[in-house]
């Protein structure tokens, strides 16, 4: 029946799904549009690793925006014909991560070659950025082990297991048991994060516009992210 | 209910081959040596051994062939096994109600039935015992209890009084002998002993290696025995037991 | 046979028995040790995580309920099915063990998403999608729990033996009255075995529950979901997870503690 | 009593029992009929694909092994022990099922790692560290395994009752001869199904051992790592993570199949 | 070997409380009503069942007492219980074979002991069959041989002869007779039947309700039945028993 007010009759909920590493900063921007947008509710934001957000797109969620951490999941997305075309909003940069004491002495890349190093798996999107920056810097690593995501790389320097990790700048923000070193050369190697709406809400839309917002890339920087537009500069 | 049996089970060494009949109200003793098919037919008789051939007949109805076999549950056949299998996690008192409530009654009514049979059995003490704290001998008189609460029309007893003392068994066969003819229920009673035939049987039949050695009325054939085991077991009955003088007077 | 004299462990039993232990239960105190107290409380009583454990116990005990309602019909069927059968049947029946949950969940999404024929079926009749619902949530974990609940009923069912329900039928009971009285509460310790590995299992589900319902607030985000996603989500980190691992731990105890059935010495 | 007689199921029991083996087998049939079978050849024979899938198999068998040798003496242990305290083993035992498996590797890196005063042990005695060698995949996969593994023997060493275990031990046979010809032997189905969950869950095994052990190639990069490696890689990944778990879900079947122990009927 | 047994076993209704003593190489037969005591009380002497008070004794070693509870493998005390207990999972070859090796045989040995207890009691044709595939007279005889291969210092047999037919249990009873002698081994003998006891036993006890009320050289009990059960009892001797002509000519 048609009794709903007359804010809400509008705009119906939107569902929001997000890579995992946009977890904090996506919490803070969702909170400030909605006070921003009173007439916009969030039902749900998703955090997941982006292939299984894409999967789950593909195969039917019901979703209004996408956020992914990477362009591939989110051309297969829109490729299948469920998104608008993308923006890019964020973009991250890898940092060497290692523990707190940093007992390995670790300052640049090519100590990476000598310590106990960990990467992300070469077919995982910060595995082959790390292989990429250490060819740019013409390091030589043979990691310990290829985690098969930055999650594990984080752990295993964390627990001391690793004397370093490449990981992204974001990962180590509040991980006390962790310092990072940026390394030479990082800032050419971006991974930048595209963003889509999918149907044809309003409040997706909305949600979107505040994102590449300028108070939205204020908080993606607070939380460590390069701007999309830095990105598109770069 | 005539049960008419007629049948083979290839065991090792021999074939079970028998066919007998048991007339509506009559019972059948069934002896033979260790080994030599009675459990074998009682158990094809209540549906829990397959026969290679021949056919069991209650009063008309096939009740197996080399092709069909009848399960036992729709046998109207009721069997106490050598091996009693009391439910291990019920006690005395709710075996016997099992018994009663799979042969009919109601929830109430076979509850009530199987107190009954406790006070009947004198075993108001166990009532609540489950079987693993039973003696041998309570837990043959439950199995019986338990057999005959199920009121089957054909009941096939096998070995019912092994575990009990001489004052027990003298009162169970009573008990049993008042029941079939109470109910007008025909019977086989597998057993070692003599008296069991006597005290019970119209007819006896005697096996051995799975073959009818002896058949007729229990005195006719304790009177002429077939062979050494029949006159074995006839030499049993007190006052003509040579042997058992013997061993008294060694 | 009076059952305080049963026959005892050799002693060299023990020391790998307390190893085995030691396995499973010293590396959760190396995590209770390093867990950070501080902020253990606040993070464990936080709404979203009292919200996801709650989600967490009513969807798995749906999905134990489930898993008995269809597992031990299925384990009384291999149980008396001819070894063969019973033996394809098993092999079948392993297979979601193998499978890694998070591809069990990729393999539900085809199988009820929108771009399958059962997907549509169901739109169609009730105008429901599955995935990324509780319900989802509740097949996501019967299909990782079943095949424990299956195998070690149907192990026990083996063990109990046909003697007495054989019994049962020659006093005139019927397959349903010889089924729930003969045959299930002889099978009793393996039926609590098994509902226990099948609550645990559930409530523990992560992969395939992420990949098939989503990680929806309130609505599909189990605890072991909102584990993972503090685990993976910048910044918030691994003490959140394992605060949240060890209120998980805690629950699953208690509710393990408290269910009668968890006794199977009640059928001894 | 003739096996061949044996008491049948009540036909209402069919219904159930195949709604749980579709829930089981459907999402498989979905997962094999949307494969791309244009890679999948390639995907499942790559050189990578195979070494994982040998390394899997090497170290499931090693971990179930060590499953038997801690986890049936534990289980003899606790279906021997007083109501109470075979209640906390069961609990405390339970714990590893409910905690996501990889919060357990995190618990194992804690308890193991370098950092660790157990880690050190280690270190100063064989100068060898456990995370990333193939010894931590097999602790990984014993840590999650064992528990299905103890429960399901406990279970069926219950059910075995204490009459044989006594008539033996009157003839004079020690704790030894009545465990190993006696109890074990009549416990044997719950062992069959505790061994082929333990197996199953082993080489499934996943969270754990991307903590605890890492992802190197031929080292500690298990099927279920390569899986969710390819997986998370973009573009082709889903459909090579399909590939590589139906081989890894074939191998399994094949080894369940082919292992003689795997029926349990052996016993009846 | 002398066997010293003083104890008390509570029991519903009632407790067993006997005192009694087998002297070395010597028979003793134990009857009594069903659920007299008579399982309790070898139950206690091997170590099956704890005892409340009392104290168990076998040439000066004590088995039992209220305190200490010796385990049956090491009491040298062998029980074959009125539940055979067959394995399962083994022939009955391997059955006997098990008994020998617990006896403290090597496993050839204890191969070659068991064909020839299979030889002794003529089942060649069932050795091997596991019980299931056994008849209960084949089962009760493979449970004897187990026992005897076992060779224990002092043989508890609980109705070892219940489910025999006339001929086998008088072989059975040669057999045991001979390997008593043979061996030089104590025994107490748990039996419903007369026969038994004058066939096996030097000295005869009876039970009712847990307590002892006649005990002495078998013939002498017999003589002087003490109560209306022995009267039944020894009634059941062949050329005594005035019941059983009733019953063959009713
Ligand atoms: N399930 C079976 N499979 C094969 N042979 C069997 C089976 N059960 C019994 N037998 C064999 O069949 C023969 C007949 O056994 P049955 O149990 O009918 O004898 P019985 O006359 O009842 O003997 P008893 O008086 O000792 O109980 C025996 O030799 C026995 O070993
Ligand atoms: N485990 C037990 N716990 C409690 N009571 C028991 C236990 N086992 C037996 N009883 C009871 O103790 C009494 C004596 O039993 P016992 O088995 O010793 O009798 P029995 O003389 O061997 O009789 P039978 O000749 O029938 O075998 C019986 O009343 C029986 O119900
Ligand atoms: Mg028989
Ligand atoms: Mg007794």
């Amino acid at each position: 029946s048609a009794s709903t007010s007359s804010e809400d009759a509008a705009i119906e909920p939107i569902t929001i799904s997000a890579a995992a590493s946009l977890q904090s900063a996506f919490e803070q921007i969702s909170e400030e549009f909605s006070a921003e947008h009173p007439e916009v509710k969030i039902s749900s934001i998703s955090y997941d690793g982006s292939s299984t957000l894409a999967t789950q797109i593909l195969e039917g969620a019901d979703v209004d925006v996408f956020a992914s951490a990477d362009e591939r999941n989110m051309s297969e997305v829109t490729e299948a014909g469920f998104g608008h075309e993308p923006a890019i909003f964020a973009s991250n940069t890898l940092v060497i991560a290692v523990p707190q004491d940093n007992p390995a002495d670790i300052d640049s890349l090519d100590d990476l070659a000598q310590a106990t190093t960990v990467l992300c798996a070469q077919q995982v999107p910060c595995g082959s950025a790390s292989r990429q920056l250490l060819e740019d810097q013409g390091v030589q690593v043979t990691p310990a082990s290829e985690e098969q995501n930055v999650t594990a790389v984080l752990q295993k320097v964390a627990a001391g297991e690793a004397d370093a990790g490449l990981v992204y700048a974001t990962d180590v923000l509040n991980e006390e048991n962790v310092a990072s070193i940026v390394p030479e050369g990082a800032e050419d190697v971006v991974n930048t994060y595209p963003i889509t709406t999918l149907g044809e809400n309003p409040g997706a839309q909305a949600f979107m516009d505040f994102v590449i917002s300028e108070r939205g890339q204020q908080i993606l920087a607070e939380h460590g992210f390069g701007t999309g537009a830095e990105q598109a500069n770069g | 209910m005539t049960l008419e049996v007629a049948l083979r089970v290839p065991r090792t060494g021999f074939d079970v081959d028998v066919e007998f009949q048991v007339p509506a109200g009559s019972t059948l003793a069934m002896m033979g040596p260790s080994g030599s098919g009675k459990s074998t037919i009682v158990h094809a008789i209540a549906g829990i051994q397959k026969i290679a051939a021949g056919r069991i007949e209650l009063s008309g109805t096939v009740l197996a062939d080399a092709k069909q076999h009848r399960p036992p549950h729709l046998r109207e056949v009721g069997l106490l096994g050598q091996d009693p299998h009391l439910f291990p996690h019920q006690d005395a008192l709710k075996n016997i109600a099992f018994g009663a409530r799979a042969g009919g009654l109601d929830k109430a009514a076979a509850k009530a039935a199987a107190a009954e049979w406790i006070a009947r059995l004198g075993l108001e003490e166990i009532a609540t015992h489950r079987p693993e704290a039973l003696s041998g001998g309570q837990r043959q008189r439950i199995a019986l209890a338990r057999a005959l609460a199920a009121a089957p029309k054909i009941l096939l007893i096998d070995e019912p009084f092994a575990s009990l003392d001489v004052e027990a068994a003298m009162d169970m066969r009573a008990l049993v002998r008042e029941e079939l003819e109470r109910t007008g229920t025909s019977a086989i009673v597998v057993s070692h002993s003599a008296a069991d035939a006597l005290a019970l049987a119209d007819d006896l039949l005697v096996l051995e290696r799975g073959r009818i050695i002896a058949q007729g009325a229990v005195q006719q054939v304790f009177a002429e025995p077939a062979n050494r085991f029949v006159r074995a077991v006839a030499a049993t009955l007190p006052a003509q037991h040579p042997m058992s003088i013997q061993e008294e007077q060694p | 046979m009076a059952s305080d004299t049963g026959v005892r462990v050799p002693g060299f039993a023990i020391a790998p028995a307390l190893l085995g232990v030691g396995l499973l239960v010293l590396p959760l105190l190396a995590l209770i040790t390093r867990a950070s107290w501080s902020t253990l409380v606040d993070d464990a009583t936080s709404p979203q995580a009292l919200s996801a454990l709650w989600l967490s116990l009513r969807t798995g005990v749906a999905a134990t309920v489930l898993c008995v309602l269809l597992g031990v019909p299925l384990a009384v069927l291999m149980a008396r099915s001819p070894a063969r059968i019973a033996q394809l049947l098993r092999a079948l029946i392993a297979v979601p063990l193998v499978l890694p949950p998070m591809v069990g969940g990729v393999a539900l999404l085809f199988l009820f998403g929108r771009t399958s024929p059962i997907g549509q079926f169901i739109d169609s009749l009730w105008g429901i999608t599955l995935p990324f619902s509780t319900a989802a949530v509740v097949i996501a974990q019967s299909f990782v729990a079943l095949p424990f609940l299956v195998l070690s009923v149907e192990g026990s069912l083996r063990a109990a033996g046909a003697g007495y329900e054989q019994a049962a039928a020659t006093l005139g009971a019927g397959r349903w009255m010889v089924l729930t009285r003969i045959t299930l509460p002889l099978a009793a310790p393996g039926l609590v075995a098994g509902v226990i590995l099948c609550f645990a299992r559930a409530i523990g589900e992560f992969g395939a529950t992420a990949l098939f319902a989503g990680n929806a607030p309130g609505i599909t985000q189990t605890m072991p979901l909102a584990i993972y996603t503090a685990f993976n989500g910048a910044g918030t980190g691994r003490d959140s997870a394992v605060a949240l691992s060890l209120l998980l731990l805690a629950t699953a105890v208690v509710v393990l503690l408290l269910a009668r059935a968890w006794r199977p010495g009640a059928l001894k």
